[in-house]
């Protein structure tokens, strides 16, 4: 097990593995481990069966591992992903009564802990999940004024509820500090470093705040898995920041009501997923032609259609490329993890101000639902700026500007007029339909495109690319991905992880170039970013690691699948 | 002010001598003027048909956007910007076909907005296909044995969903007009005008003289404006059909902008605001 | 024909122990059966949202398709297979929200099918968002300080636009339910049957309680079945809200895929065809 | 001038110039000529300038040429696209009365006909349309009673209008045979050939027509431009071919719609432009994971957005690769001319209904709304199959088959349930969320596209590609490439030209890696179709040709293009 923990709890939707998580994430940063917690649960409101897996460790980690050290099933009917990565190492802290002979011939270690009747003296059978709480924090050192204290930041609102909670939490904890005392169970903890306090953050909270420091001020959304978790953290928080947000009635209404607001001079994003955004395309293309900013935030799900909605891949990439009809620039943010998901969202409304082109912020399922920690997300009021001028009585709005980029005017800001328009317009904005001035305006509008490849984030490379074999990733498989390297311990192979997938950064031609072999892992069927590289560079992956099954990759799924590469064979 | 302010000059424009159009856009501008605000005041926001064209021919500030879009953008300019006096203007085909689902929420989100429909019971732009206002048994080169489909109702659907300001008018009826269009724009919320507007070109069957014909103007007293009831009665009616504010709310109201957090501590429109960094710090802070 | 033909085995049935959904689902397969109809003769289609789940929990054909878009699919389905029986079903967010534009021209249309709308006043599946028809001021983990807009108003809204047929029940009414379901399916053109169902896990508002304190049946006598106007009012009535049919064409209405020249000289469904070689060569010849 | 005319009318919207180019293009067909034409208009209903060009000549002629023989400018404001195809050898027939002095100091030959006065004294001055019917008619040869017999054709319903068309042209026909016989105005004719008797389709007839042949029957669409020409062809023929059309509220509907009648057994098509298509891919994504066939004709226009509403663009080539979330084989037809689109529409169904993929005819305004001579257009019963099963009890939707096609039963038809669904699904089409028949459904599906890989239809190509320079075009703009190459005479070029842009032929490898240079040439901004040959072959074009005005390019444009390449320099 080494000095690191991979803790997994499963439990039926509305048993409160959530909370769990939540605690016990929450405690154990507080008393100085490293932690990252993902999860993946089924597309129903009650019953089946979810799972949790957190990572508890004496230094950094951000991605999931197959590996399950710890298993905390709170119900019976373990789904087939959980069992295969049980292995003969696996404790399982299970509550016969629950599971009666599920884990019967299994080849883990199996430790009985009674979580329902402990739940039931408690207060309620409702509380198993607070037992488990108690049970875990106890294993793992922490002191149970620290898990008290965050029930009671909890439940504040509830008083009985909190009751039942902190006397089932703390009989959890005296049978954890039981186990450990009678020696039933002993782990040989990571070094907990008392100054490590960070804050826990997941990829909801970090886009929603990323664009809170962007300026945003206005979302809208019609709900739709995992888009709706930033629609959800910002209507919540709509009071607080003093914003607006508004659940439309369709995701049309959401992309035109967020352009209506750009255009009076709000900083609008609309949160969504793939078959949400598939509808927002059009307006995407409005977007486009009257060159008036937007941000849509794309959490990917598995498609095609409804596919599986609370799973994730990474297959709309060409999706966010080509939406729209009609030819125009755009910018595709990939972040990995919770401290690139705040700062491009916070970058995305400057761009799309900037340069008044569509910017998405293109996540997925896992990183939405992970969470992260962060030593700090940095928030100034230097690094923000309007980028829309007071419009004059001579006022175009569409100025052929050198660099693509005509002055937008606001509304009420000035005393020229702004005619915005869908059509090929003329630089009034009246509709145009000479052929020349479409020439122009049409080059105008793809002129932008240069100036985004000038500002254009390079890839974050790990280990020495020149003459490796290199992987190249993009949003939430790079962490993975570099957690896998540093498994294998191989000094011939680099990665270059992505988090701004559309235009590429300039440096990438070299970077493809001098290498040996390239290899692209992603969470999907075909290869997308694959193909995008291909189409960038002429450079055609070796191989490919894809993954569409609907979970993220794992740190040893892809380690082994690199050597396997290493090995020869498995071209792509 | 004089409606002449509203005017451009040398403006392409593309509609059709004759049509209806042209009374309803010297209406809007005549109303605009009398109320004394400026073209810097007005957003002017559109979709795509004939009647949607009615902003390039003013003065203002505008957005033409998509075909049947234009209330979720003016729903979103009104928001960012709530000192604006915001208009969506559209067709038939445009607010009711297209557009209809944005129509029906618009009307239970309740956005201070007058919403303009040159209702010509016809697509006009496209070349005459049948709208969904258009008469039963009206043949078009698509409808070529008449239409099937029973005419959308506009009036009943704003009633029924609790618009807070619904009325009709007939482009050619120009005082009638200037009132109804004025009492839209001051009312606060939503407002649905619709305007019986012939379309020369396309629509053989709801002329001038149809309209003249198969509409009567409601009288003092023969509504009560605060009614629900007896504007769905109303807009039930017809042929011929009443012409005139049908239903109006009580004033009072809360409009959709008005009950936004964004407004209840500052006043000020979106774009003079900057992230509330102290705000956002000390939530991060909390996070730990 | 016994109900327990529409029962599909081992089925996994997501849905959360108590909620109305439940009823529903047994009413209408006993409806169905009770109506001699064999699983073969019946296309059931569906969006997305737990309501629009109800297919995949009995016998019978199924399309489940796009949230929002059931409604198209059945008139396709109906147009080109006349003869079975094709019922539309969904949540309130799946038929109201994003479907809002296909139900309004879906009554226009008439096509042959019942439209059951599984009405929890919630967004079930996503979690708990408030829904069109969700009541103002109703919390939720998005409309944090109560639902603003005012609830959409199924029935007004069909009765204005002349729905063919239009009714309320309560799932836990069954007998009602089953008596209004049956009739629906019988009636000959779109039928909307708004359907008030507890949603056990999101809505704190609308409850089994609720719902039966808050509504009353109609009883014969108190609905002059194809009068309109008094429909209307009987939809504009409420709290307490009316259950019962609330208003039915007279028999003779055309349906959509009637009036299709496709049925005008062969009944067949469209499967059975070929294409008309001889009149398209004819045609072609025509073109020289 | 040699043997061959390029003639061009001009009119404001709504004064016929619509009917001249019918009638005479008909005459001048049935005369023995070959003919061609193409029209050019404004987005407006009345007024404005638009214009149609109709070729006569004695070979076989399908592009449109800049040049311009005869103008016939029926009223004044000619727009600056026309004056610039002036040359001194054109003929301007005109009317001084309307004119005015617009063509004073013009080197062209003007002819002044008093089309106004002659229509005024025929009975109203609406009809100067017909006056100038007459006049070309007599011009080239054409016996009265033949454009007589074509106005009683047209006109035969309002006896009324008939008449003063017909006094109308009559008189243009005097006037015509007086400029010849006055030798005011020699043409050397194109030999006509008695034998020849084409029909005459424009593209919206060759699609409609081609669908038809494939067995549709049922077609939805909202109106748009220049999609809706389809739309008005099958309205206008529903109760000849006993068809459903319908014109939904919206085009999710129109895609809705059309898969539903799929399921339910009919052949069904949606007809739209990019926007409208912009607004189906939700739809085209449930077609993909349903398995549900589809076919949609997307007449393409410029975007982004509204744009321009009535011109012509190729650029929605790769909205349409990439439409709709998740990933997903398709298939998309790109004709070039009536015989291909009649051809390429009727294999739509068929592969539709054969591989249950989303089939794409991508045409385009120029396309639809030029008139094309074909000898004729096969129709026959042999050619049509449906392939589709009878379901027996244990019928399974999703069946996993070898080859990805599982067999489609109809409801209706068998006592098997045929359970169609969004998300992802076991075989027998209930929702499944293990990640191995996640896998497994994913790769069945994406299985099909080797099917289509194999079917696919080759480029035509024209001239020895192995070492010359290659031409690579696709759709509407390989006619006029084809006519530009004969023009240049060069036996150093050769062209492909593709009717079908996805998926590519085989042997586009070996043909793009035996040429000298690539050169790609089309109807946009960024060279869509270049991308898509660089991420199939590897091979980067050499050049790029493209024009995005709102026309297609003209055979004199392509022509001097090519040369410019050839004689070095213009590196893309
Ligand atoms: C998404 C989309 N679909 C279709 C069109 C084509 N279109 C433009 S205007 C119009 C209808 C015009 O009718 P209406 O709204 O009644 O306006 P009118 O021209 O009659 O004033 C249509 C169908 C479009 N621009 N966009
Ligand atoms: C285009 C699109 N937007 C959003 C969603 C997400 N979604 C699935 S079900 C649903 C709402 C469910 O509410 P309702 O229709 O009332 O059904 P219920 O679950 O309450 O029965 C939403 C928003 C989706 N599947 N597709
Ligand atoms: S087509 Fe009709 S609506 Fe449009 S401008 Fe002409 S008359 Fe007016
Ligand atoms: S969430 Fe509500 S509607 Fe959905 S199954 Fe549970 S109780 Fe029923
Ligand atoms: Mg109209
Ligand atoms: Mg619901």
């Amino acid at each position: 097990m080494g000095n690191e923990f991979s803790v997994v709890l499963c439990g039926a939707a509305g048993q409160g593995v959530q909370t769990v998580e939540n605690l016990l994430v929450k405690a154990l940063a507080r008393s100085g481990f490293h932690v990252f917690a993902t999860k993946e649960s089924m597309s129903r409101v009650r019953g089946g069966s979810n799972s949790t897996e957190i990572r508890i460790s004496g230094r950094h980690v951000e991605a999931f591992v197959e590996r399950i050290d710890l298993l905390v099933p709170l119900n019976g009917g373990l789904r087939p992903n959980i069992w295969k990565r049980l292995s003969p190492e696996t404790i399982v802290l299970g509550d016969r009564e629950e599971l009666k002979e599920e884990f019967v011939g299994h080849p883990c270690t199996f430790l009985d802990v009674p979580f329902l009747e402990m739940a039931r003296q408690a207060g309620g059978a409702l509380t198993a999940n607070s037992v488990a709480a108690g049970v875990l924090c106890a294993l793992f050192g922490v002191e149970y004024p620290d898990l008290d204290q965050l029930l009671v930041e909890r439940f504040s609102a509830k008083p009985e509820i909190l009751e039942k909670n902190r006397s089932s939490a703390e009989s959890g904890f005296r049978q954890g500090m039981d186990l450990v005392e009678k020696n039933r169970l002993s782990l040989s903890l990571p070094e907990a470093d008392p100054h490590w306090r960070p804050a826990l953050v997941d990829g909801h909270k970090a886009v929603s705040l990323g664009a809170l420091a962007g300026g945003c001020n206005f979302v809208t959304a019609y709900p739709m898995s995992p888009g709706s978790g930033v629609l959800a953290f910002m209507s919540q928080n709509a009071a607080r920041f003093g914003i607006a947000v508004e659940q439309v009635e369709d995701e049309i209404a959401a992309v035109n009501m967020a352009l209506g607001a750009w255009a009076a001079g709000g900083r609008a994003m609309a949160t969504t997923s793939g078959g949400g955004f598939a509808l927002m395309e059009e307006g995407i293309s409005l977007s486009a032609v009257t060159e008036t900013p937007i941000v849509v935030h794309v959490g990917q799900r598995p498609g095609p259609a409804t596919g599986m909605a609370t799973r994730t891949e990474q297959a709309d990439l060409e999706l966010a490329l080509y939406a729209g009809h009609g030819e125009f620039p755009r910018v595709i943010l990939s972040p990995g993890n919770a401290r690139e998901a705040f700062d491009l969202s916070r970058l995305a409304f400057d761009w799309a101000d900037r340069y008044q082109v569509p910017v998405f912020i293109l996540t997925d399922e896992y990183l939405l639902d992970s969470v992260f920690e962060v030593e700090g997300l940095p928030v100034d009021e230097g690094s923000f700026s309007h980028h829309f001028v007071e419009s004059g009585p001579d006022y175009l709005r569409y100025r052929l500007a050198e660099d693509g980029v005509s002055p937008r005017g606001i509304f009420g800001n000035g005393t020229g007029l702004i005619r915005i328009d869908s059509h090929e317009h003329d630089e009034s904005g009246h509709i145009e339909e000479d052929f020349d001035m479409r020439e122009r305006m049409q080059m105008k509008r793809m002129s932008k495109l240069k100036l985004l490849e000038e500002a254009a984030l390079p890839p974050t490379v790990h280990g020495n690319p020149k003459d490796a074999n290199l992987v190249l990733s993009w949003g939430s498989t790079g962490p993975v991905l570099q957690e896998a390297l540093a498994l294998l311990g191989r000094t011939d192979i680099a990665l270059a992880h992505f988090s701004q997938v559309y235009p590429l950064h300039s440096s990438v031609l070299d970077l493809v170039a001098g290498a040996r072999k390239i290899i692209v892992a992603e969470g999907n069927s075909t290869g997308q970013f694959a193909r995008l590289i291909r189409l960038s560079t002429g450079r055609k992956a070796d191989h490919l690691l894809l993954n569409f099954r609907g979970h993220q990759f794992s740190v040893e799924e892809l380690a082994s699948g690199l050597e396997r590469i290493l090995l020869g064979g498995d071209a792509q | 002010m004089n409606p002449r302010e509203y005017d451009v000059e040398n403006v392409d424009m593309s509609w059709c001598p004759g049509c209806g159009n042209f009374q309803i856009l010297s209406t809007l501008k005549e109303v605009l003027s009398g109320l004394g605000l400026s073209p810097q005041e007005v957003v002017l926001i559109s979709g795509i048909g004939q009647a949607a064209k009615t902003p390039h021919f003013m003065k203002g500030h505008i957005i033409q956007g998509l075909h049947g879009r234009a209330l979720p953008v003016a729903t979103g300019v009104k928001a960012a910007n709530p000192g604006m006096t915001v208009l969506a203007i559209g067709g038939d085909g445009d607010m009711y076909g297209e557009g209809g689902n944005h129509l029906l929420h618009a009307i239970r989100r309740n956005p201070d907005l007058a919403n303009l429909v040159h209702n010509n019971m016809v697509y006009g732009l496209t070349k005459g296909q049948a709208s969904p206002t258009s008469p039963v048994g009206m043949k078009t080169p698509v409808q070529v044995e008449g239409v099937f489909s029973e005419p959308l109702n506009p009036l009943a659907l704003a009633i029924s969903q609790g618009a807070s300001f619904v009325a009709r008018t007939f482009s050619a009826a120009t005082d009638l007009s200037r009132e109804i269009i004025k009492a839209a724009i001051i009312h606060k919320g939503y407002a649905l005008v619709d305007i019986f507007q012939p379309c020369v070109s396309f629509n053989k069957v709801n002329t001038y003289k149809w309209f003249k014909e198969n509409t009567f103007v409601l009288q003092d007293g023969q509504v009560d404006l605060h009614d629900r009831r007896k504007a769905m009665e109303l807009a039930m009616t017809g042929p011929p059909y009443p012409l005139g504010i049908l239903y109006q709310d009580r004033p009072g109201r809360v409009t959709f902008e008005e009950q936004l957090p964004a407004y209840r501590e500052k006043k000020d429109p979106l774009w003079k605001r900057k992230p509330p960094v102290g705000l956002i710090s000390a939530f991060i802070e909390g996070l730990r």
